[in-house]
């Protein structure tokens, strides 16, 4: 089975916001007002920030300034646990994946993560005028199911999927082409967009690949070890 | 025994049994109800468009110029990639290029041609149509050249590599007139300047990040800002992880930022001191004698004394050097500790290669010839160790070759009016400069008559030092063309805007810039143009037969297009490739050998104009010495030169003239490009990056100014205070956020805020520093005054 | 259909505990439409949140969960009120708990409605409430709330409604000169409850079991509400105190409450005699006996927390003894513990004006002490970073709402006391023993009753 | 399928809990309306008997 996992390396990492911006446009998170981001409100997927000083130390030994933020798919992941209605739930490919035709909007699963990767619509998303036309028309749909990029109602929340729908896409492709589906094949747009080359994705149970062999560096570290989460997003600190 | 193991096991059974009809039951039951509300879960899929393209592009959203791949489904731009193939980006972009379909699809953007009615600031437009404007502007410009005035025409623009800058030069050739005035002398001319000076190339110099053990940045922003950020972030993952041996990275800079932080060592240095660091550390270099000594006795001029053909014995570099800036000196002038100098002298001559980079925008920009000269001395860094065009040095940037322009058709009026002066007085009132855009308003209120100007990606209003001068300009000048996409704060005040489609919908080239070899990638359509817009070179072109006679013959294309494919036709492949592929290029940087042909034909002295051409890097500046050798030191000395003699011509230190006294103005004011939004005006109202633009404090969508949190706290400023930043020039009001990566005496003010144009999401939001920057030009180069304004900070 | 002679218990306060339910005065009316306007301009501003989201509130990232939540929790602790007096008391044999189990009961009931419109109206999308069921995961907290609440308030109502079935019938048989549907719903209601001493043996009986039920499950509500907040890793929340500390904090408020409520029906109805002042002091000794335990959870809480000195925990400490938080805390701690145990111990004495203030104090200090649990943590959540440092201020959406809350709260209550006797008459009443000889003459009645109809039948019959 | 198993879905999988929802309340109204009834019917039978005398 595969198990998906990114490295992203810290070293590398400029805090250029490419891997924000392109979630946005790959999964067509919203614009917010001035005045919902002042608040807090802004949606982003990724998201990418300074260390404060005294956390420098605590979160990666001192030797990262700025931290990238996607979703941890962590393999034991506190916001599908707490979910009533299993809007939220990991899939056999170690994907934690939102369902935002079944979410209630109770937010238990927002409060619930420790890293805080969890987004809620407070208003219905929306474009101003011709906006509305770079959206992305991929959209994962099924009976009473909406995930990845699919507009999304207000009052929902939602969060990095590994850009799922991609991996829908390339499998697709893949069986278009009439060949096997290689890992290789898929990759998340801030994978694919990181200014500095440093996210590499792939299957971590797959000792040969890249983020294994990374997640062997002696510069790895995940977020939160001690929460117990298990992330399958594996940083690399600086040095 | 037995029987009591029976019995047991049917009371097992029996339990199991009930948990298992238990569990039973509530699967049924909860099947049951969910299909009462007919829910059952059923395949899952991806539902996507129905057609869907690939189509290449270039960006246009910084000066990198990196190669995209646009996925246009069903009609309509929905996402950009890095283009892989491209060398700059290497299938990466920045969030600025993953935000351009919110440029493309702006609602803020202009529709059609316009036409003003009323007075210059009456706001008020008409529609016009394009063979309307076409006869209006060929209709001014023949009235012109009818006058014998070809020369009151005059072009600013910004952003235009490949073939459009010389296409414009070409147009204002054939109409006579020499102002073409660029928008270089607002950043990147006084690097260029500084190379012309000492290597004799007039471009800026190529940094081999990936090969190279020991960056020493002064002041370049590498990972935000500057010429080619993009391209600087690929070099320094490369440097930081791509190979065996970890790169060292030094930010010398008042402010930290990203550059700071990602840097093993961050050298907080008094602003505008950069030239005496730089020289203090040569000072040990050359004390301790670990510089390249093939390199500077056999392809330097000007290192020892030496006698000139003036027979008088000059001064070189050397004992200049050993004289005046040994590190206890240096740290009296820069707030470097000698010892930190001492050390990094070492690390930096004991590292090969090595190398010093300069800084783009901003740094270099003093008001006097500080900034220059500061350029000037951190190249001379560079060639002490030997590292010029040495893998992981500083390379030589190469460009594609284009077929000659066929000639220009004899034209009387034309060659009289270009032999007039410049009306930015660039190689006139300024003897060293090339282009002095922000001068160009205050020559015109000097009277210099402007009759037609057009604006080409440039907004001088909000975008020059103290920019409100050029509405005062604006006034004196009767006839106004903007090309501007978005109605600007500049465009407001032309009398026709002509809107040029985004760069997502236009036939452009870019030179690859920045790895040294050539390359060329192509801008195309990637989807039909939304509106009636028309590519200003296409216009001109139409213009040029309006007018026609020998104006028209200097085209002889029927659109820019047909140009472009003539002017690349001998970059090695075919069109339909370059086109399919979106960028073509040359890869494999050919180092020469010192002293061989091609590095005297490319690499050294190539530019240099009035001095010799022999392959040799001016510790001493030949060049600058010969362009100022008719001005007596007097003359030199009421322009605003800080020294005399021979130390004018040797890089050196001279102390910044603030505008502002600094008991009175504590801070200088330092006004920087963010990553976020970049330098363009137009990604202001891109909602997206305003979002994101105050990553590193936590602000979105406004503007902020960083102070120190120590010293702010000393004065009694708190985080998030509103206060007003006061200059000598006017004064303002934001946000104060408090950060510890700068030194105490500067304040710094992120740039592409405070816009009063262009759209809702830049309009009124924050505050523009440049508006209080002094706006004086730098007597010698027309430079732009950047870095020399003080300001005081007290609350709101 | 006979109608047969319904046995009712003697209780000399009978006249003054039925007073309030034959007279609706003019000051109700005015009471019930002030408390209809709140609940109107709840309900419009709730209209705004449904129609624009949830965006109208002061919520925010990482402040998830606000002031609807503080109700909740507020609502629910309040709930327990009741459940304690009647249950708890009742199990521990507390005979002077009986004047007073109705009203405290009552509370119960309708702070049940109010906690679950506090949570619906804290949810994104409420039309999909019935997903909980339908899609629900027993793994979810979540889902033991529901459950847990959801058989709180269900065995509350039957609870209640149980314990008010003889004096629903009394009320039916009694009470004349009201209107004749209110009448017909006494009739209904009482479920032809005739108070044979078997039927009243077996009401005590069930009574009783259920107190035990009902004890067990104010310990599961409180604490699996408590939960919510447990079960995730959150800094301030992830502690096996904070079950025990939700409910003696509940139990807390709740008795408060019922010395206010008591205070005021006393005062409103009249009702000195049947709720006298030994009643109060009771329930004062419970308040310091709460008051200390309730500080005792707090020093140790805190304490541990503090000994630990893990970083993220100590974010959220320090939010609430410095930081921002600090003044509601400290203001909170001062309500709760200081002023009201000054107030008990000094003052409270024999004096039932002091001991509402109190009561009052506690309240407000409960409901700030919920707030101070919920919102600091997600104001630090552990993955901290300048972005995520939360800000929250309620709108007045929330405010509306929460009022409303409120209101609705009082108005259920105010009419329920015009309708229905707030103090239990057969509780209160002196024997539920017939004697023999009223037993007899009953019989008799009945007899002769059944004799004459039945000539009256054969009377008719012959007519024919 | 091994009862371990068992027991994790009925933990994690959507509906069961839902279902144990509906089941406590059915159940726990089964016992009260019962128990209702029951006290109700305190006496009945001396009553019945009275009846027919």
């Amino acid at each position: 089975m595969t198990k998906w996992s990114m490295v992203i390396d810290l070293d590398k990492c400029v805090a250029c916001q490419g891997c924000s911006m392109a979630c946005r446009f790959e999964n067509n998170t919203p614009v917010v007002s001035p005045d919902e981001a002042a608040l807090g409100r802004s949606i982003f997927w990724n998201d990418v920030f300074p260390l404060r000083s005294e956390e420098e130390s605590a979160i990666a030994s001192g030797q990262a300034k700025f931290l990238t933020r996607p979703c941890m798919h962590c393999e034991d992941p506190p916001c599908t646990k707490v979910c009533p209605v299993g809007a939220t739930y990991q899939d056999t490919e170690g994907i934690v994946r939102q369902n935002y035709t079944r979410c209630i909007g109770c937010r238990l699963c927002t409060v619930a993560c420790p890293y805080g990767v969890r987004y809620f619509n407070w208003y219905e998303p929306t474009w101003e005028e011709s906006l509305e036309r770079h959206l992305t028309p991929d959209q994962i749909e099924g009976r009473a199911v909406s995930e990845g990029p699919s507009i999304r109602p207000k009052g929902v929340v939602e969060k990095c999927t590994f850009c799922v729908h991609r991996l829908f896409k390339e499998r697709d492709r893949a069986a278009a082409e009439e060949r096997e589906f290689r890992t290789e094949d898929f990759v998340p747009a801030c994978v694919q967009t990181c200014t500095a080359k440093s996210r590499y994705f792939g299957d971590l149970d797959n000792p040969n690949s890249t983020v294994s062999q990374l997640a062997q560096s002696r510069r790895a570290f995940r977020l939160l070890e001690e929460a117990g989460t298990h992330p399958k997003i594996i940083y690399l600190h600086e040095g | 025994m037995g029987s009591n193991k029976s019995l047991s096991r049917r009371v097992f059974l029996k339990a199991a049994g009930g948990v298992v009809g238990a569990s039973g039951a509530l699967a049924v039951g909860s099947n049951l109800l969910r299909s009462l509300l007919q829910e059952n879960d059923g395949p899952v899929y991806l539902r996507t468009s129905q057609e869907e393209e690939i189509i290449s592009t270039v960006c246009l959203l910084c000066p990198s110029g990196c190669g995209m791949l646009g996925r246009v489904a069903d009609g309509n731009l929905v996402k950009l990639e890095g283009n892989p193939m491209h060398p700059i980006n290497l299938g990466a972009l920045c969030p600025k290029g993953q935000a351009a379909p919110e440029l493309l699809y702006n609602p803020d953007r202009l529709t059609g041609p316009l036409k003003k009615i009323g007075s210059r600031d009456s706001g008020e437009w008409e529609p016009i149509t394009w063979d309307d404007a076409i006869r209006v502007v060929a209709g001014k410009l023949t009235q012109l050249r009818e006058n014998g005035q070809p020369e009151r025409a005059a072009i600013l623009y910004g952003e235009t590599r490949g073939q459009m800058r010389q296409f414009l030069e070409r147009f204002m050739a054939s109409i006579g007139s020499p102002n073409v005035i660029s928008h270089d002398s607002l950043n990147i001319e006084a690097a260029k300047l500084g190379t012309l000076f000492t290597q004799g190339i007039y471009d800026l110099p190529v940094y081999d990040l990936e090969n190279s053990n020991y960056i020493l940045s002064f002041g370049a922003n590498l990972l935000e800002a500057g010429r080619t950020p993009q391209r600087m972030v690929s070099g320094h993952s490369y440097l930081r992880q791509g190979r065996a041996v970890r790169g060292k990275v030094i930010l010398i800079d008042p402010r930290q930022g990203i550059t700071g932080g990602k840097a093993d060592e961050w050298i907080p240095i008094k602003p505008g001191t950069d030239a005496a660091l730089a020289l203090g550390i040569a000072h040990v270099i050359i004390r301790t004698g670990r510089f390249d000594t093939d390199f500077v006795h056999n392809y330097s001029f000007g290192f020892d004394d030496f006698v000139g053909e003036d027979r008088t014995l000059h001064k070189g570099f050397k004992s200049y050097v050993l004289e005046n800036y040994d590190p206890e000196r240096v740290e009296m002038i820069t707030g470097v500790p000698a010892t930190t100098i001492t050390r990094i002298a070492g690390e930096f001559s004991g590292n090969p290669p090595a190398i010093a980079v300069l800084p783009g925008k901003g740094g270099l920009l003093n008001g006097n010839l500080n900034g220059m000269s500061a350029a000037m001395a951190i190249l001379s860094l560079n060639a002490l160790v030997g590292s010029l065009e040495t893998p992981g040095g500083v390379l030589t940037q190469r460009y594609v070759t284009c077929p000659d322009w066929p000639e220009m058709p004899n034209d009387d009026v034309a060659e009289r009016g270009r032999q007039q002066e410049r009306a930015d007085g660039a190689g006139t009132l300024f003897p060293l400069g090339n282009h002095a855009y922000q001068a160009v308003a205050d020559r015109v209120l000097d009277g210099y008559p402007i009759e037609a100007l057009f604006l080409y990606d440039a907004n001088p209003i909000y975008e020059a030092p103290g920019g409100g001068r050029f509405k005062d300009a604006f006034e004196k000048i009767p006839f106004i063309v903007s090309f501007a996409t978005f109605l600007d704060e500049s465009a407001n005040y032309a009398d026709l805007i002509l809107p040029e489609p985004t760069f997502l919908e236009r036939w452009q080239d870019d030179y690859i810039e920045g790895l040294g070899y050539p390359g060329v990638g192509l801008r195309q359509p990637v989807v039909e143009p939304l509106f009636d817009t028309m590519n200003t070179g296409d216009f001109l072109i139409r213009v040029t037969k309006e007018i026609g006679g020998s104006v028209s013959k200097a085209f002889p294309w029927d659109n820019y297009k047909s140009l472009l494919q003539e002017r690349l036709s001998n970059i090695g492949t075919g069109w339909e490739t370059l086109q399919e592929l979106g960028v073509w290029l040359i890869p494999g940087y050919h180092f020469s050998r010192r002293g061989s042909e091609r590095w005297v034909d490319e690499v050294v002295g190539k530019d240099r104009k009035k001095s010799p051409r022999d392959g040799r890097f001016d510790f001493y500046s030949r060049e600058l010495y010969c362009l100022l050798e008719e001005k007596n030191d007097d003359l030199l000395a009421a322009m605003g030169a800080g020294v005399s003699g021979d130390e004018l011509f040797l890089p050196h230190y001279e102390a910044v003239v603030y505008q502002g006294d600094e008991k009175e103005f504590p801070f200088v004011l330092n006004v920087v490009t963010l990553m976020s939004l970049g330098p363009y005006s137009y990604a202001a109202n891109m909602p997206s990056l305003q979002e994101i633009s105050g990553m590193v404090v936590g602000e979105r969508w406004g503007s902020w100014m960083e102070m120190n949190d120590e010293y702010a706290h000393k004065l009694g400023f708190h985080d998030k205070d509103q206060v007003w930043i006061e200059s000598p020039f006017g004064r303002l009001q934001t946000k104060l956020r408090l950060v510890k990566g700068m030194r105490e005496d500067i304040v710094n003010i992120p740039h592409n805020q405070g816009h009063t144009a262009i759209g809702r999401w830049a309009k009124d939001r924050g505050v523009n520093g440049l508006e209080i920057l002094n706006p004086a030009s730098e007597p010698f180069t027309g430079l732009a005054s950047y870095t020399n304004t003080r300001v005081k900070v007290y609350k709101a | 259909m006979v109608r047969q002679r319904t046995f009712h218990p003697e209780n000399v306060h009978e006249e003054s505990i039925l007073a309030p339910i034959y007279k609706i005065s003019s000051k109700d009316l005015l009471l019930w439409s002030g408390l209809l306007i709140i609940l109107g301009v709840g309900a419009y501003a709730y209209f705004q949140q449904l129609i624009s989201g949830l965006g109208v509130t002061g919520m925010n990232r990482p402040i998830y969960w606000g002031v609807y939540i503080t109700n909740f929790v507020f609502f629910i602790g309040l709930a327990h009120s009741g459940t304690f007096i009647s249950a708890i008391l009742r199990l521990a044999g507390a005979e002077w708990r009986k004047p007073l189990t109705r009203a405290a009961e009552a509370i119960t009931l309708f702070s049940l409605p109010f906690a679950v419109a506090s949570i619906v109206a804290d949810m994104g999308r409420p039309e999909l409430v019935l997903n909980m069921v339908i899609y629900g995961r027993f793994q979810s907290p979540l889902i033991w709330d529901i459950t847990a609440v959801s058989l709180y308030m269900f065995s509350s109502v039957v609870f209640f409604y149980l314990s008010l079935l003889p004096d629903i019938a009394l009320i039916r048989d009694r009470i004349t000169g009201i209107p004749k549907w209110q009448h017909r719903m006494y009739e209904i209601l009482s479920l032809g409850w005739q108070g044979r001493s078997q039927q009243y043996h077996r009401l005590e009986k069930v009574l009783d079991w259920m107190a035990i039920f009902m004890t067990m499950l104010v310990v599961t509500v409180h604490t699996v509400v408590s939960w919510v907040f447990g079960m995730t890793i959150q800094p301030g929340w992830h502690t096996a105190l904070i079950g025990p500390f939700f409910l003696l904090g509940a139990i807390y408020s709740g008795t408060a409450a019922v010395v206010i409520v008591l205070a005021i029906l006393r005062r409103v109805y009249q009702m000195e005699e049947a709720l006298p002042i030994d009643l109060f002091n009771s329930l004062r000794k419970l308040l310091i006996v709460f008051s200390l335990g309730w500080i005792y959870m707090m020093i140790a809480e805190f304490l541990t927390i503090f000994y630990g000195n893990i970083p993220e925990e100590m974010e959220v400490f320090w939010q609430k003894f410095t930081g921002d938080f600090s003044v509601i805390f400290w203001g909170m701690t001062i309500l709760v513990f200081i002023i009201p145990l000054f107030i008990l111990i000094v003052k409270g004495k024999n004096n039932i004006r002091w001991m509402v203030i109190a009561g009052v104090l506690i309240n407000i200090g409960m409901w700030l002490e919920r707030y101070v649990v919920i919102v600091p943590t997600e104001t630090r959540p552990r993955l901290l970073y300048e972005l995520a440092q939360g800000v929250y201020r309620p709108t007045w959406v929330e405010w509306a709402i929460t009022l409303a809350l409120f209101a609705g709260m009082i108005l259920l209550y105010a009419i329920f006391t015009r309708f229905f006797p707030i103090i239990p008459l057969w509780e209160t009443a002196e024997s539920l023993e017939e004697d023999e000889q009223k037993v007899a003459t009953r019989r008799q009645r009945i007899f002769g009753q059944r004799i004459q109809s039945r000539i009256k039948k054969e009377h008719d019959h012959a007519n024919q | 399928m091994p009862i371990s198993e068992l027991i994790r879905s009925f933990f994690v999988t959507s509906g069961p809990g839902g279902v144990v929802v509906v089941f406590v309340i059915v159940i726990a109204a089964t016992i009260y309306y019962l128990l209702t009834r029951w006290i109700l019917a305190g006496g009945g039978e001396e009553q019945d008997s009275d009846r027919f005398n």
